[in-house]
């Protein structure tokens, strides 16, 4: 859409929401949110921002393509459910934590990387949906 | 103390929300709606907001509110904005009794490009007439 | 360069109120997180030129103004929503804009439709006109004249 | 309060299974929707439900106690909204891939499969 | 044994692979498999005529109870020997029958694998591996009857075989397996000693219809007999040496060998004299109305297999010995008159008994060949046809009450018989020779010499009885009958009741050869009632089953997919509501009610009128934009009910799917109102009925106990152990991660299913 | 009346019929651009629902979920607006 | 590594479907790792099943908690033989599809979706957990929804579109189900809920779930009346994927069906008549269905359903020989369905065609591979000694020692009808002349491929051959293994105490 009054909003708004969506992350094990919704956020502000500012624009301010992330998000979610049989004695899945929680974050664990994991492949899965549609609609 | 400006925060908050709602409902034609319901919910949700910042009264909760708030305030014009020119495009009429359309025909109906020039300089000289 | 790092600043300060931990880890790790969000959304523009000094006092009036607008024309709607009968003239009306950036214009539609009365409908492709629909459009000019000598030139020496 | 959720769990059933049996596509993917809100519901509901105690467990302390929703029914529908979603996106796009080659909505326009050829 | 069932299996093999050598001149070298066999088994009877049994055993699968399990005795060796003898000739005969055939090899492939099959079925002692063999044979029949599989003809003749021997063979299987189930053995020697309780037990009866249907079929008893005159469209050493000696017996042969285990009751004899009376009487009668050289063979062949089966159905040692000698005699002269058919009708191009006349001329060793083959088919002696003859009119003569009924149904078919074997046999070489057929001249040795040796050999056992009453009756008779007694073949009796019969039938039969003669007319005129005979009423029956399958098929199987969902929903509230109210109570707690709050009551109305608004707006987008407010109703729902997570992701997900339905629509076309109202209607009820079931299946639930163990485990280690006061999420990321791993899968196949769907264009070429 | 029964009795009331209200207009339409708008204010009260419930409820990290609506109803603004312009271009 | 030996065969196609995915453009490359990957989850599957053989069931407890509060795996016989059987066929397909399946659609992820295929296959044999045996179910789904439907054309979308709805339908049905299991006990690990299920006084509620779960899964495994979906969509997409579709597909649902019947429901009066009717309605349904179809592809579409009769019905019997008939059934199923899927593709490269009418004369041109498809053809029909004749065995002699003689002729029905079906496709396909053709410019036929090419083509089908042959002589180990299963399954206690630790 041509509308520059969307176009100066969204541009302000991405990365906001990208911290936002962070946040969401980082304290799902704490609170509501999650990988999950966190990655949806993250997601919702590219869609935005492609609203506004065409999707040749919103791809080429992703460093990476969308479809590159949900690979990669599995591959975190899939090396943190499998450390356990690679580097303990346990079974896949198995939390692996810290000593010591870090400030912020809290404890760090195998299940924060997976979480991790969850929030880029629903942002790659998410993005990949929509720029897809976009782009033949 | 704080509780006052709770039950006074949330109060006011509830009635704007409120007068938005019978705006919406009640208002002629889809601009006035919108124009309504825009800033009457902005404001009463806002209020709301600060009635929960200042219930906790919690730095993080206060910030939270002012995130809430300040995005609240960034995309709900923005979006009134897109509603209500999408709504022009579909060509919804204006009420019956308004008085000026200064956006009739100026819509390209193919590329929605959007005239503004010569209106400007019309303007302009009235302006100039004028002082 | 120096735009760039004022953002990334302004990121992290948002990060540490967003998760109400005012304390240096936090802030360090905004200021890393901040980073890599920006790093990664690199082809964005930045377009604000934050001159902070200056500006810090007149949005303070400015938000007073915007307050007292607000309420002014809250009053009003409310008026108008709640009795039977409707007293507008309602319309759409060119605004000729002085306003010229982006941001700019944004922010001054986005105040306009945030005051009840008046919504910012649409920009002209060629930045010249805003068009606003207004709810008592009695006299255009007066009309136009309101928000130009109100808002618009506030805004802009704000931002100017 | 569990017979009025239930009563809604039964109108979203209905109307999910009614939606699906219509012939625009559009709307088999709308009763998808509504169905999937329904079953979501009833796992919910049969899981009991509880008013205002989200199984998150204080700042303060260390284990849950008290009243508490119970959280496995939430994470199951969690997941079941997910995949869903996954299916639906994916449904939608079928539609409009349908659409374009076939140049319909109506679903009953598309039988030939079954004929024996 | 095993070696000698493997040998043809193997050969069969190598023909797959080895074939295009044994085509042409080489061909005949084929035979040596079953000449080497046939001398093979020759060497046994020795052994057997002392009354040994010889076993051989080899584990296969015991869990099963089958195992190669054989069994050598007089009634195995008969068969083995009229298997391989008659298989020789047959070999040696097809190598100038189908000389230059471009698929001779797999000829000869189909050959020794029937060959080897039908060794197996009759060596088996173990009643599964008999299934197996018996199986094999209609299949490799099934490849030989379709032999020339250019021809709709053969194609549609081999199915039908194979569909009527299909459903022995299923029979037989049921059987067996039930069978072996009472018995407690597969093993046919181990359940003589259980013939008791077998015939008590309460499986008795139906063992026997099952063990009959595949005998009857195989066997071509009425009213299954007509897949056999169509299965004369295969070549004729097919006919000859399936039709007529050997698979089609192999019927009569279990029969035979399971008599002593299940001939216990009344049943047996009943239903066995029945059918193999109707069945010999029915048939020959048939022969009279046929002109086809091979329709009247075939016919006479399925009469002589109701007397085979009329025969073990008299079940006295009187008449399984006259049934083993008429195994003999049949496979001799049977053969021979195929094999002569063969020759005339690859001579002179005709099988028409009308048009064939006074061949003698021409193929004069072959007409010797085909008188002997009609005197032994006639019962004159000194013939071994005589002795059989003989043997079957005194096994009827003593059966019980009803011997004269017996007697006269056995004489008027051999009055037939006699009549058919010198249509087929001496007709076509009396009389004056056609102008056409003058140029003739005796195909090779090969084809003649077959039939000779065979219609030679049926006049040596008649002379010199003793052979075949030491090799097989003897051994079969101690062997099948209960009771076994003394006895001795002669050719000469003396004066008798039965040397009249023979005198009797005889003379018909010859006063039947001079005054009928085969006539179109007659043909034409049985035609007429083939609109109730079995093979008609069996295409009108199939005809009318896949009418029937079209039917059902067509009715389930619309093509809509709104009638599949309604049946699958039916099915479903059927089954809910025969369920739910089989024993229906309802305690509603209507307290619950009270705490319910304003908010709560607005949301659920948004809730419930959302939907309702999504189902009947004519909108399409004004329906997607209702399914915003359902999720909004239902973001808010999850939160008041204690679920934070689950209304953040509720509504996240909502709005995306809105946005993709955005997205997409604008390319679709409006809301048609499609479907009519009887059927939106119907709809209706139904969707009502099933919402109202899911209603009061939630009420029910909610009032049994529930059990907490699980979610306190969560509450109490969720901290402790997984580090996360979420719990939702320390469930999502840890106690059930695996479940969240596979969902993100789930996402991910459903991004790369949607770029594709769009992305992908097939080339035209490239479609598939 | 405590600030609590206040909110429970008087405000929470007040946004539910508001709610209503704004769903009789989402019912009546009768344009498009009125049902997203009357969503889009659904949504926004929506928010002032889970505000005045977290304080009942003593659960600051609602607030979350209100940050989440909003960004989510303006998406779902923009995209039906992106949507209306979009097809009546091609008309 | 021992430890999580159960759960290999997740991790293998798990992470090359990752790593398919990151190679997203390189077609050649893509083929060589996803046949390398398919022989790895062989080898794999071959150490379990070898494992598991060994040392009895074994459990993999993920994240560490015990039963019934996390996700178990379950590596019982019946869990390792499925995935045994699924490594198989998965290697036979994924050849195939290196030179059957077209490039375009291979650059379109096609071996990752594969993959994920697989491992939802996997899963789903080896979980625990009845939410858990849901999530898989899905990525099965949403991974066959896919393989269908990218680059369809009119058919294959007409056939995606009823192959979703129902499916998903059915998904919908599985959740009601397991929604009211929740509700009554609490649990989802299935043992768990076994045990707890019995304590239930409610029967009918009980009653109620098995329904919703036969109707879930029912429609899953294609029986009668919820098979509609399958004989539109399967037979559209391209042979490698009907392959898999045939051969593991609707056997998912029949094994969830076993396993929720066998440890949950067993021997529940009323389903016993319900599924009984339902198997003989299905092997009619499947039956006629069969008979009336010229396409080849069709008609094995419906044998599929045919057949899944064959198994209900066993299942419906519940004794430990139609059980372990059941499980024999079963092995021999998903190896023969397979196999003629892949002929069939195979018939297409040679003759453009699947339709009978229009084809011909292939024992004539091709009599060596002709004879190659005989076997599997035989094997289907159930010819002695081939594969599909040895749980006949048991499944007539369990119907008749159940009395349940509608069965025994059900049974009987649907093996008549097979046979002559077969003999018919055999006759038209095999022996008749070939029908003018009109052959489509530029189609690459079999003949004019290289010998590599060639073998591949031929390599799958052959080695899915041998295998039937192997199940069909080597027919006592077979047997031997199914009673063993059929052990287990009617002893549900040995489960529950593997996975319980009691
Ligand atoms: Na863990
Ligand atoms: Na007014």
């Amino acid at each position: 859409m041509r509308t520059i009054i969307l176009k100066s909003a969204s541009s302000y708004l991405l990365p906001v929401l990208l911290l936002f969506s962070v946040f969401i992350l980082l304290r799902g094990h704490y609170l509501p949110g999650g990988g999950f919704v966190g990655g949806l956020v993250a997601a919702i502000a590219f869609v935005l921002d492609a609203f506004s500012n065409g999707l040749d624009k919103t791809k080429s301010v992703l460093k990476f393509h969308p479809g590159f992330l949900m690979p990669l998000g599995l591959l975190i979610a899939f090396f943190s459910g499998i450390s356990p049989i690679i580097f303990t004695d346990m079974p896949l899945m198995t939390g692996l934590w810290a000593e010591n929680p870090i400030p912020v974050i809290g404890y760090i664990g195998s299940a924060l990387f997976f979480d991790l994991g969850v929030y880029l492949v629903v942002i790659g899965a998410s993005l990949t949906i929509i720029f897809t549609i976009s782009e033949s609609a | 103390m704080t509780d006052i400006l709770v039950y006074i925060t949330s109060g006011l908050g509830a009635v704007f929300v409120l007068l938005a709602a019978i705006g919406t409902l009640r208002m002629p034609d889809q601009y006035l709606r919108i124009s309504v319901n825009t800033k009457a919910a902005t404001l009463g949700v806002g209020l709301l907001l600060t009635a929960a910042a200042l219930f906790f009264l919690e730095t993080s909760v206060t910030t939270r509110v002012i995130a809430v708030i300040i995005f609240i305030f960034i995309t709900a014009p923005v979006g009134a904005h897109l509603i209500g020119r999408t709504s022009y495009f579909i060509g919804n009429a204006l009420w019956g009794k308004s008085v000026t359309d200064d956006l009739k025909d100026k819509y390209n109906k193919i590329t929605h490009e959007l005239k503004g020039h010569e209106e400007k300089k019309e303007n302009e000289d009235e302006t100039k007439s004028k002082s | 360069m120096k735009t760039k790092f004022l953002s990334n600043i302004l990121l992290t300060l948002i990060w540490v109120f967003l998760t109400g931990e005012y304390n240096l880890n936090n802030f360090l790790f905004g200021f890393v997180l901040s980073f890599v969000i920006l790093w990664i959304l690199s082809g964005v523009e930045d377009q604000g030129k934050l001159k902070y000094f200056k500006i810090v006092p007149r949005v303070i009036s400015f938000i007073f103004f915007f307050i007292w607008e607000l309420t002014k024309a809250n009053i009003q709607v409310a008026y108008e929503v709640i009795t039977p009968k409707f007293n507008m003239k309602p319309g759409i009306v060119a605004l000729p804009l002085d306003a010229k950036t982006d941001l700019e214009i944004t922010l001054l539609a986005n105040l306009i439709t945030l005051t009840p009365g008046t919504l910012a409908l649409d920009v002209s492709s060629d930045r010249s006109v805003l068009y606003v629909h207004g709810m008592y459009v009695e006299d255009r000019k007066e009309f136009v004249e309101d928000i130009k000598q109100g808002f618009e030139k506030r805004l802009l020496e704000i931002l100017r | 309060m569990e017979i009025i959720l239930a009563i809604i769990t039964g109108v979203l059933y209905a109307s999910g299974v009614y939606m699906i049996m219509r012939r625009s596509m559009v709307k088999l993917i709308l009763g998808i929707i509504l169905l999937g809100n329904g079953v979501n519901l009833l796992i919910f509901l049969l899981g009991r439900i509880t008013k205002g105690e989200p199984p998150i467990i204080d700042s303060a302390e260390k284990v849950l106690e008290g009243v508490y929703a119970d959280p496995v029914p939430q994470a199951l529908i969690l997941t079941a909204i997910v995949i869903s979603f996954g299916l639906q996106a994916f449904a939608i796009i079928l539609v409009k891939r349908t659409y374009k080659v076939l140049k319909t909505d109506d679903l009953d326009q598309l039988n030939t499969t079954d004929e024996d050829s | 044994m095993l070696g000698a069932v493997l040998l043809g299996l193997l050969f069969s093999f190598f023909l797959v692979f080895a074939g295009s050598y044994f085509k042409g001149r080489l061909a005949v070298l084929s035979s040596l498999v079953p000449i080497s066999l046939f001398v093979y088994f020759l060497t046994y009877i020795p052994d057997i005529a002392q009354g040994e049994i010889i076993y051989e055993n080899y584990e296969w699968i015991p869990s099963f109870g089958v195992n190669l399990s054989f069994t050598l005795d007089g009634l195995a060796l008969l068969f083995a020997l009229m298997i391989t003898g008659v298989g020789s000739l047959v070999f040696l005969y097809t190598s100038a029958y189908l000389k230059n055939h471009k698929y001779l090899d797999r000829f000869y492939g189909y050959l020794s694998l029937f060959m080897a099959a039908m060794l197996g079925l009759v060596l088996s002692d173990n009643l599964m591996s008999l299934f197996i063999f018996w199986e094999l044979t209609s299949i490799s029949s099934f490849y030989l009857i379709g032999f020339n599989n250019d021809k709709a003809d053969s194609r549609k003749s081999a199915l039908i075989a194979l569909g009527i021997t299909g459903i022995g063979g299923l029979l037989l299987l049921g059987g067996a397996v039930l069978l072996g189930d009472v018995a407690g053995t597969y093993r046919i020697s181990e359940m003589l000693a259980m013939r008791d309780v077998i015939s008590d037990s309460p499986h008795y009866l139906l063992i026997l219809l099952l063990i009959f249907g595949a005998a009857f079929t195989k066997s071509a008893q009425f009213p299954f007999h007509f897949w056999l005159p169509g299965a004369m469209k295969a070549p004729t050493p097919v006919s000859t040496y399936l039709h007529s000696a050997t698979m089609v017996k192999a019927g009569v042969y279990l029969l035979f060998r399971m008599s002593p285990v299940l001939s216990g009751g009344d049943i047996w004899h009943t239903i066995l004299i029945a059918v193999g009376a109707i069945t010999m009487v029915y048939s020959a009668i048939h022969i009279i109305f046929r002109t086809d050289l091979k329709g009247i063979l075939a016919y006479s062949t399925i009469s002589a297999l109701g007397i085979l089966v009329f025969l073990i159905g008299i079940g006295t040692q009187a008449a399984l010995i006259a049934a083993a000698v008429f195994i003999v005699v049949h496979a001799l002269y049977k053969a021979s008159l195929f094999l002569i058919t063969g020759i005339i009708d690859h001579e002179t191009g005709t099988r028409d008994v009308t048009q064939l006349s006074g061949l003698r001329k021409v193929l004069m060793p072959v007409a010797i060949a085909g008188f002997i083959a009609a005197l032994i088919s006639g019962g004159v002696p000194p013939t071994l046809g005589f002795i059989g003859k003989d043997l079957i009119y005194e096994s009827t003569l003593h059966y019980a009450d009803s011997a004269i009924l017996l007697t006269g149904l056995a004489i008027i078919t051999k009055i037939l018989l006699f009549y058919g074997g010198f249509v087929a046999g001496v007709k076509p070489f009396m009389g004056k020779l056609p102008e056409k057929f003058s140029k003739l001249h005796l195909p090779s040795p090969l084809m003649w010499v077959p039939p000779l040796i065979m219609t030679l050999a049926g006049i040596v056992f008649g002379v010199f009885p003793g052979l075949i009453e030491s090799a097989f009756a003897k051994p079969i008779a101690m062997t099948q009958a209960i009771n076994y007694e003394e006895f001795h073949l002669k050719l000469w009796h003396g004066f008798t009741t039965i040397l009249g019969l023979s005198a009797i039938t005889i003379t018909a039969g010859t006063v039947l050869y001079f005054t009928i003669k085969p006539k179109h007319s007659l043909e034409n005129f049985i035609a007429k009632f083939d609109v109730v005979a079995p093979k008609d009423l069996l295409i009108k029956l199939s005809e009318g089953f896949a009418l029937f399958s079209r039917f059902w098929t067509n009715s389930f199987q619309t093509g809509y997919l709104r009638h599949y969902l309604s049946i699958i929903v039916g099915f479903l509230t059927l089954l809910l509501g025969y369920l739910i109210f089989s024993d229906f109570s309802l305690n509603i707690d209507v307290s619950t009610l009270a705490d319910l709050t304003i908010y709560e009551i607005s949301i659920l109305i948004m809730l419930l009128l959302g939907v309702l608004y999504v189902v009947f707006t004519k909108s399409r987008l004004a329906a997607v934009a209702a399914t915003g407010v359902v999720g909004l109703s239902f973001s808010l729902l999850f939160l008041f009910y204690s679920a934070p997570d689950l209304a953040m992701t509720q509504f996240s997900v909502d709005t995306l799917t809105v946005i993709l339905f955005v997205l997409v629509l604008y390319k679709l076309p409006k809301y048609l109102k499609l479907s009519d109202s009887k059927l939106r209607i119907k709809h209706r009820i139904l969707s009502i009925s099933f919402g109202t079931l899911i209603t009061l299946l939630i009420l029910r639930v909610l009032n049994e106990p529930k059990n907490t163990e699980i979610s306190e485990y969560y509450a109490d280690y969720a901290y402790k152990l997984a580090h996360g006061k979420n719990i939702v999420n320390v469930i999502l990321v840890d106690f059930r991660g695996i479940d969240t791993m596979i969902e993100i899968s789930v996402l991910i196949v459903a991004a790369l299913g949607v770029f594709g769907l769009l992305k992908l264009r097939l080339k035209t070429r490239d479609k598939k | 009346m405590n600030v609590h029964d206040f909110l429970y009795y008087i405000i929470l009331p007040i946004l539910s019929i508001s709610s209503l209200l704004v769903f009789v207009r989402f019912f009546k339409g009768p344009s498009i651009v009125d049902r997203v708008v009357a969503l889009d204010l659904l949504i926004t009260i929506g928010i002032g629902i889970i505000a005045i419930y977290s304080i009942l409820s003593n659960k600051p990290t609602f607030l979350d979920i209100s940050l989440v609506l909003a960004l989510i109803a303006f998406l779902g603004t923009v995209a039906f607006a992106y949507y209306l312009e979009k097809r009546n271009k091609n008309d | 590594m021992t430890n999580d030996i159960i759960i290999l065969p997740l991790v293998v196609h798990l992470f090359f479907s990752i790593l398919l995915m990151f190679f997203w453009n390189k077609v050649n490359f893509q083929k060589i790792v996803s046949v390398v990957g398919n022989a790895v989850a062989l080898g794999v599957a071959i150490w379990v099943f070898i494992f598991v053989y060994n040392n009895g069931t074994y459990i993999v407890e993920s994240g560490n908690w015990s039963a019934p509060f996390g996700i178990v795996f379950v590596g019982d016989m019946l869990a390792v033989t499925l995935v045994l059987l699924t490594a198989i066929a998965g290697f036979a397909v994924s050849i195939f599809s290196t030179i059957s399946v077209i490039k375009a659609r291979l650059r379109f992820g096609y071996f990752s979706v594969f993959h994920f295929l697989l491992l939802g296959l996997n899963g789903a044999f080896l979980t625990g957990d009845i939410f858990n045996l849901y999530v898989w179910f899905e990525i099965i789904i949403i991974s066959s929804f896919v393989l269908i439907s990218i680059g369809g054309e009119k058919n294959q979308l007409e056939g995606a579109v009823k192959y979703f709805a129902l499916n998903f339908f059915a998904s919908m049905i599985f959740l009601t189900a397991l929604g009211v299991l929740y509700g009554l006990v609490g649990t989802l690990n299935m043992a768990d809920i076994s045990l707890k299920i019995a304590e239930v006084e409610n029967r009918t509620l009980v009653e109620i779930s098995a329904v919703l779960f036969l109707v879930g899964f029912g429609i899953k495994s294609a029986i009668f009346p919820l098979y509609f979906w399958l004989p539109a969509s399967y037979h559209t997409p391209p042979s490698a994927v009907s392959a898999i579709f045939a051969g593991l597909l609707t056997k998912v649902g029949v094994y969830a069906l076993i396993r929720v019947f066998a440890l949950i429901y067993g021997g529940d009066s009323f389903l016993t008549i319900l599924l009984l009717t339902l198997a003989i309605l299905t092997i009619f349904s499947g039956g006629v269905g069969a008979i009336i179809q010229n396409n080849i592809k069709k008609v094995f579409m419906y044998f599929i359903i045919c057949h899944i009769g064959f198994m209900i019905g066993g299942l419906a019997l519940y004794t430990e020989i139609a059980m372990a008939g059941v499980i024999f059934y079963l092995i021999h199923d998903i190896i023969i369905k397979t196999n003629l899927f892949l002929m069939s593709g195979l018939i297409y490269r040679i003759k453009t065609t699947t339709n009978m009418k229009k084809l011909g004369g292939l024992y004539a041109n091709y009599p060596k591979l002709s004879l190659l498809m005989a076997i599997p053809l035989f094997s289907l029909i159930g010819i002695p000694p081939l594969s599909g004749y040895w749980p006949k065995i048991s499944l007539f002699l369990a119907s008749f020692n159940a009395e349940e003689y509608w069965l025994f002729g059900a049974l009987v029905f649907g093996s008549l009808i097979t046979l002559i079906v077969i003999a018919k496709l055999w006759s038209e396909v095999f022996w008749k002349d070939q029908p003018q053709l009109d052959f489509p410019k530029k189609f690459i036929y079999f003949n004019q491929l290289r010998f590599g090419q060639k073998f591949t083509f031929i390599f799958p089908v052959a080695f899915l051959t041998f295998v039937t042959l192997y199940i069909g002589f080597g027919a006592e180990h077979i047997q031997q293994l199914s009673q063993r299963i059929a052990t287990e399954l009617m002893n549900n206690e040995l489960y529950i105490n593997a996975v319980l630790k009691q």
